[in-house]
């Protein structure tokens, strides 16, 4: 046994049972008082329950801007390595990175013909 | 590579597997299944406005093919005969790694003798047809399913490989299904259909196996390889191969143990019958077995199984035809029977191969005969087919009761009609060997022999004899219940379908001996099937023939006595418990419908309308099983994500465990 | 073997996602739990490639990233939309298609 | 590993067909954005066409060089473009070009197959209004593209971070698609979620598979992994959990069982020119990547994998046959089907021949025709509310009682893609079969060849079934009906096309499939 990863399938194992087992005692062991808020999805503290505002409409705002959000808080993931690297990757570099943010802008552009920015 | 192959083979072997590519007349042969196929296509998309001409299209197409193929006869005629196996490349099929499937035909003396057959009596049936269907709204698309499949069967016979033959071998299953499901307004037939199609199902999977395990042997599937390299192949894979194919056989041609489809068939249009379940597509079987003839030599086992086949579905034909009511039925089972005869005689080896051809050439012309002759007689009396309600037919349709009493002589096999050269023959067949074979399957034969001339007898006595059983209209006394019959104005049939019954009548009476001089036909096939020598069988030749024809005497005899002496009751009387047995097809039906049919049939309306009672009554069944596994499995489908996740999961764990589990 | 500590640690992370999946009724937390297992592979991605003197499973952890970070934006737009019609998150409430 | 970049060569020419379909994605976006809404689905439409028509030809410009090389690798090696990578994209560019027509076909009163606006609460009032104001979710066709262009990078992948990548376009655009039905909105809505989240698990399964073999061998690329196999001692059990693990994401993806589930509740659930599409693209693109990796990364270790993958594929032919019978919707049932196919693909796949790869090639071109054209017929079948108005497809068995001899065009070609799916001669689907079987048969796995034969044979009654109901059942007493009254929807013609370019192919590739069968022969080699 001088494999060093027989132990960590050993150990994958292990963690397995004791995820289960963990959630398992939990269930079994654990009082169980669900009450409604429990079981509601947690939205952004809005009212949970969606009022029939517009005729079922029903106010995206929040999730519009948690996605872009999400989507230009990425791109920031590959600029940070093109800018450590910026000189080295030249020309190159310069130019993929353009292309990227050029892509980037693209769903950016639809968001914004689309009335995505418009809070009102 | 397959040349190569045959080069290296000894000159010597039994079958001659050298083929020439074809030349001058012969490289026509794609015109045979052409005319056919180029008839069906016009019929089927020119639509309602051929309905006016498309009938006599496809008696043209038909004809068309029957002399381009009696030209290549001619042709075939005027080589050497060591030349008559010819191939022409059409062109490459399925190129795929190593297996490389080319699309060819080989024309050679048994090919060759099919198309005739399949063309010649196709026509006749063709012509028949138009006036049989005169009335027929669908009349054009009827002849375009026609056309097609003389178009597929021919494909069958004239294919030079395996994959080609399964081609036209589904081919003609999905046609004669469209076919007996042609009047499909009526259940039953699309039933029947349905029946027909699972028990050839089954065939086909025999025959794909059977294909599967040439591949992994030969690395082909022609004919020229397969055939030609059995001498290096192991017994136990030529034994599995020949069961298989022997499956493949039983299901195209009514053996036993999937027999009981024909009977229902006959639910389709008579002319359907005659051509499909009588002359042609039933004996593809047969076909199929001379065809691999190398293979069955050289797996003993598997030839004696074929026998058995033969054998057992022989005398249950004939005991089931003794039992039925049903005139097409009767028929039918006597097909059953007399297929059995080919069976058996292909089953005895290269001595059997060319006498089981015989009978079905013979057999394809008094068995088409018959079966137009009983179309004949229901066209007279309004569909019926209960022969209780037929008798003295004689006087009314005196063409139908001359060609029908010639079919019913050549069936019985009396000299000098043709029946008697062809049956005679395999019953002595029947009787060479060594050991407890002779006794046993000639003693079957001579027996079926026997059983033969009494129901074949019986059906004629019963429709063209005896006392009146039918409601004439004014002689019937009210009251009684023949008054309560559709009154019946028996008539002859016009004259497009006499002339047909006419030829057949006279094929049934003069082709068997007309072949028979001087062994001209075996000689024929030689090139095919092997040349054999004589071998003399246990009993005297001269003992078999008269007992042959003592017992055809007596049967003949006996049905007389019971059927045209004495009165037939129009009810159908209890009977032993043999007759009950029989009219049921002796539970045989009962038990494939348990089997395979009824759960299927049921399974579809439950599934359809949801009456789920009638799945829980048909308890027991290949199908019944196969839907409950269904049933098992479908309920993993919960229809909640987090059991598919879990699913998946456990798939995974299973997963890495077996993997992992082989370095352990 | 301090690496091999980071290994165990994705493997547990890796199991209780997994978990998670597999026993939360509620999709936005089951599909966290798909998110944490995604993110255990990364700390193995960044563990080997810090064992093997490599950086291409850096590289990879950041690809993951972002797909990950496109993997919610579509998640919650369907998740989000099938609480608006049902009024329930629940992915056991999801039961029309069975069988 | 500081020092010394140098900018890879990237040979744009090789990459013109992936290109060609993602920029027409990009360009779909824009389009969404600035064309006013009267016109942008006619433009959308004609830019999606002209895409794939133009990946299609750039594929076959590609395709003489790919031949006489053998193949190139691209991008420093994510991108590998051989036979079977330019076959499956030539493969996944021409049905999503017949797709589309599917996809973008309206009825003669101009409702497509899509909600009119997706956000909008099924029921609600807005959903109304919208569905008034004719409104129409055109992002359909840059999602299309989008997925498209993950499909044809799927199989082309060089490294595995590329094909997770890959994996991610593809599935993405797909999970929303599903959602998108005009009717059956909740149906709809569910299988997405469905198959959002199956499929986010298995790709988190198949991305620690990566890691797992990235840890094992050091590096992502194939070649890589596959020298590793033979080379690194020690770290087996590492490797061959990698490899699984990676196995379950692709078997995900092609649906086979275990991992199957996803598959007939998503198929039902979709829109069904999706579920068409995603039948035959999506196939095609998994069994391209999961060809590649079997025949690249796994050969040294095939032993250690043939009892799984053999149990895998035996029960992925027995799971979709058995329980195809017992199914009562046509959706359904072809989705069983389709699982049913999947195994019998398989066997071309583990065969571990290159006649193996013909097949599969041949095979999946085969069966997304048919899926294309079958799931197209499945549109028109609609049922018809008490006033007259055209409601959602009819989808029920019982509802396609006498449908031969109401509308008998359309019968005969259902009952022609049908008969292709069981493998009857002179159809593409029994090419296809003996194909896939034979190179079983030749790669020594001569019992899944029978096991496929005898689940084949099996399968036929299912298909009949249809058949027979279609053409030989009378249509039920009223009482009996469990649906509304059926018709069959006249549409602007575009699904008509589709259906018959399906069955031209369906025939043609299965009286004279040499041509393509050579074509693809040619194309069985990967490179390393």
């Amino acid at each position: 046994m001088t494999n060093p990863y027989v132990p960590i399938l050993v150990m994958m194992g292990v963690a397995g049972v004791m995820a289960l087992g963990g959630v398992a005692a939990s269930a079994i062991i654990g009082p169980k008082r669900y009450n409604r808020a429990k079981l509601e999805a947690y939205e952004c503290g809005i009212q949970p329950t969606p009022h029939a505002v517009g005729g079922g409409r029903f106010p995206i705002k929040y999730y519009l801007v948690a996605m872009t959000f999400i989507i230009f808080d990425i791109e920031v993931v590959f600029l940070y390595p093109w800018a450590v690297n910026f000189t080295e990757l030249a020309m190159f570099g310069l130019v993929a990175m353009m292309g990227f943010l050029f892509l980037i802008t693209v769903p950016f552009v639809y968001e914004w013909r689309r009335g995505g920015f418009e809070w009102e | 590579m397959t040349s190569s192959i045959a080069t290296h083979l000894p000159a010597a072997v039994a079958f001659s597997t050298a083929s020439v590519p074809a030349e001058g007349l012969l490289s026509l042969a794609w015109l045979l299944v052409a005319l056919p196929l180029a008839g069906a296509a016009t019929l089927l998309l020119v639509g309602r406005r051929a309905d006016a001409w498309g009938h006599w299209l496809g008696v043209l197409a038909s004809a068309a093919s029957f002399l381009v193929g009696f030209a290549m006869f001619i042709a075939l005629l005027g080589r050497p005969a060591d030349d008559r196996i010819v191939n022409l490349h059409l062109f490459d099929w399925i190129p795929a790694g190593n297996l490389n499937v080319e699309a060819g035909l080989q024309i050679d003396p048994l090919s060759l003798t099919f198309v005739l057959l399949v063309t010649f009596v196709g026509t006749l049936i063709h012509i028949y047809s138009v006036a049989y269907m005169e009335h027929d709204v669908d009349r054009r698309r009827f002849f375009a399913y026609l056309n097609l499949f003389v178009a597929a069967m021919l494909v069958l016979v004239l294919a030079d490989s395996y994959l080609l033959l399964f081609v036209g071998w589904e081919g003609v299953g999905l046609v004669s299904y469209l076919l007996i499901g042609f009047w499909f307004q009526s259940t039953a037939n699309a039933v029947a259909a349905k029946k027909a199609f699972i028990a050839n199902r089954i065939g086909d999977l025999g025959l794909l196996i059977a294909l599967m395990l040439m591949f992994a042997t030969y690395g082909a599937v022609d004919f020229t390889t397969v055939l030609g390299g059995v001498d290096g192949v192991s017994q136990g894979t030529l034994t599995a191969i020949g069961l298989m194919l022997l499956l493949a056989a039983c299901g195209k041609s009514a053996q036993f143990p999937l027999q009981s489809w024909l009977g229902d068939a006959m639910a389709g249009p008579t002319p359907v019958s005659a051509l499909i379940h009588a002359a042609t597509m039933v004996t593809a079987g047969v076909y199929l077995i001379v065809r691999s003839g190398p293979i069955f030599d050289g797996a003993p086992d598997a030839q004696l199984v074929v026998v058995i086949v033969g054998a057992i579905t022989l005398i249950f034909g004939a005991i089931i035809g003794c039992a039925k009511d049903d005139i097409k039925k009767a028929l039918a089972a006597s097909t059953m029977s007399q297929i059995g005869y080919m069976i058996l005689a292909a089953g005895l080896g290269p001595i059997g191969y060319a006498l089981a051809i015989f009978h079905l050439v013979t057999h394809g012309f008094f068995k088409a005969g018959l079966f137009l002759g009983a179309g004949s007689v229901m066209h007279g009396m309004g569909d019926q087919v209960n022969m209780r309600q037929f008798g003295a037919l004689r006087t009314y349709m005196k063409a139908t009761y001359i060609t029908f009493a010639f079919g019913w002589l050549a069936i019985l096999g009396v000299p000098p009609f043709s029946g008697f050269w062809s049956k005679d023959k395999i019953i002595e067949a029947a009787f060479v060997g060594e050991g407890w074979r002779p006794w046993v399957f000639g003693t079957v034969a001579l027996l079926g022999a026997g059983l033969t001339a009494f129901y074949m007898s019986r059906v004629f006595f019963m429709t063209f004899f005896g006392a009146k059983r039918w409601n004439d209209g004014h002689k019937t006394r009210p009251g009684t219940a023949l008054s309560k019959q559709p009154v019946q104005h028996p008539h002859e049939s016009p004259r497009l379908m006499v002339w047909p019954m006419i030829v057949l009548a006279i094929g049934s009476a003069a082709l068997g001996g007309l072949l028979s001089i001087g062994n001209v036909f075996q000689t024929w096939l030689e090139p095919v099937t092997g040349h054999v020598e004589e071998h003399e069988p246990v009993l005297a030749v001269w003992l078999i023939m008269t007992l042959t024809l003592a017992l055809v005497a007596a049967g003949l005899w006996l049905a007389y006595v019971q059927y045209a002496k004495a009165p037939v009751p129009v009810v159908v009387p209890v009977g032993s418990v043999l007759t009950r047995a029989a009219r049921k097809d002796l539970y045989q039906d009962d038990v494939n419908d348990a089997l395979l049919v009824e759960p299927g049939k049921y399974l579809t309306r439950s599934l359809v309308y949801g009456d789920r009672q009638v799945v829980d009554g048909a308890v027991g069944g290949l199908g019944h099983i196969m839907v409950r596994l269904g049933e098992v499995v479908r309920r993993s489908q919960t229809g909640y994500v987090r059991s598919y996740a879990a699913m998946m999961t456990v798939g995974l764990v299973a997963l890495v465990a077996v993997v992992l589990a082989t370095r352990i | 073997m301090s690496l091999t500590n980071y290994l165990v640690l994705a493997s547990l992370l890796f199991a209780i996602g997994a978990s998670t999946v597999l026993l939360r009724r509620n999709a936005i937390v089951v599909f966290m739990g798909v998110e944490l297992m995604l993110n255990a592979t990364n700390l193995l991605l960044v563990t080997f490639a810090r064992m093997h003197g490599d950086l291409s499973g850096q590289v990879i952890a950041f690809f993951v990233m972002v797909v990950a970070a496109a993997e919610v934006v579509i998640g919650l737009a369907i998740i989000v939309q099938i609480f608006r019609t049902r009024r329930s998150a629940s992915v056991d409430d999801v039961n029309l298609l069975k069988s | 590993m500081t020092g010394g970049f140098t900018a890879p060569q990237i040979d744009w020419a090789q990459l013109a067909p992936i290109i060609i379909v993602l920029g027409a994605g990009v360009v779909g976006v824009l389009v969404e954005a600035f064309v006013p809404r009267g016109v942008r689905r006619n433009v959308q439409l004609a830019l999606t066409l002209l895409a794939s028509a133009g990946a299609l030809i750039a594929v076959a410009a590609l395709w003489s060089g790919v031949r006489e090389t053998g193949g190139t690798s691209v991008v420093g090696g994510s991108i590998l473009l051989d036979g079977p990578a330019l076959v499956i994209q030539g493969v996944v560019a021409a049905l999503t070009l017949i797709a589309l027509l599917v996809v973008a076909d309206r009825t003669e009163t101009g409702e497509s197959a899509f909600a009119p606006a997706a956000a909008a609460v099924p029921g609600s009032d807005y959903e109304q209004l919208a569905r008034r104001a004719g409104l129409e979710q055109t992002e359909v066709f840059p999602l299309i593209m989008f997925a498209a262009g993950g499909m044809m990078i799927f199989p082309a992948a060089g490294d595995l971070l590329t094909m997770f990548v890959a994996l991610e376009v593809l599935s993405l655009p797909l999970y929303l698609l599903s959602g998108l039905a005009r009717r059956r909105r909740l149906l709809s809505q569910e299988a997405a979620m469905k198959y959002f989240l199956l499929g986010a698990f298995a790709s988190a399964f198949f991305l620690f598979g990566v890691g797992l073999l990235y840890g094992f061998a050091g590096s992502v690329r194939l070649d890589a992994i596959a020298e590793a196999t033979t080379t690194v001692v020690g770290l087996d059990p590492l490797m061959l959990a990698g490899v699984a693990m990676l196995l379950v994401g692709l078997l995900f993806k092609i649906g086979a069982v275990p991992f199957h589930s996803w598959t007939p509740d998503v198929y039902q659930g979709a829109p069904t020119p999706i579920t068409g599409f995603m039948a035959a693209c999506t196939k095609a693109a998994a069994f391209g990547a999961l060809l590649r990796v079997v025949y690249v990364v796994v050969p040294s270790i095939v032993w250690d994998l043939r009892p799984a993958l053999w149990a895998v594929v035996i029960l992925t032919m027995a799971v979709g046959t058995l329980v195809a019978l017992v199914q009562t919707d046509v959706k359904r049932i072809l989705a069983y089907s389709a699982i049913a196919h999947t195994g019998f693909i398989l066997t071309g796949v583990v065969a571990l021949t290159s006649s193996g790869i013909t097949s599969v090639l041949f095979y999946v071109l085969a069966y997304g025709a048919a899926s294309i054209g079958i799931f197209a017929i499945v549109t028109l079948v609609r049922e018809v509310g008490p006033d007259g108005v055209v409601l959602g497809e009819a989808t029920h068995l019982s509802q396609w009682t006498g449908l031969g001899r109401s509308n008998p065009w359309l019968a005969v070609t259902f009952s022609l893609f049908l008969l292709s799916f069981a493998g009857i001669p002179l159809t593409a689907g029994f090419i296809a079969k003996f194909t896939a079987f034979s190179a079983a048969v030749e790669g020594g796995a001569t019992p899944l060849a029978i096991a496929g034969a005898v689940a084949s044979a099996i399968a036929v009654f299912f298909y009949v079934r249809i058949i027979v109901l279609m053409f030989f059942t009378d249509a039920p007493r009223a009482g009996d009906r469990t649906g509304a009254e059926v018709t069959v929807v006249k549409s602007e013609g575009l699904t008509t096309v589709a259906i018959a370019l399906t069955a031209l192919l369906t025939v043609l590739l299965g009286v004279f499939p040499s041509p393509v069968l050579d074509l693809m022969a040619q194309a069985a080699k990967f490179i390393p």
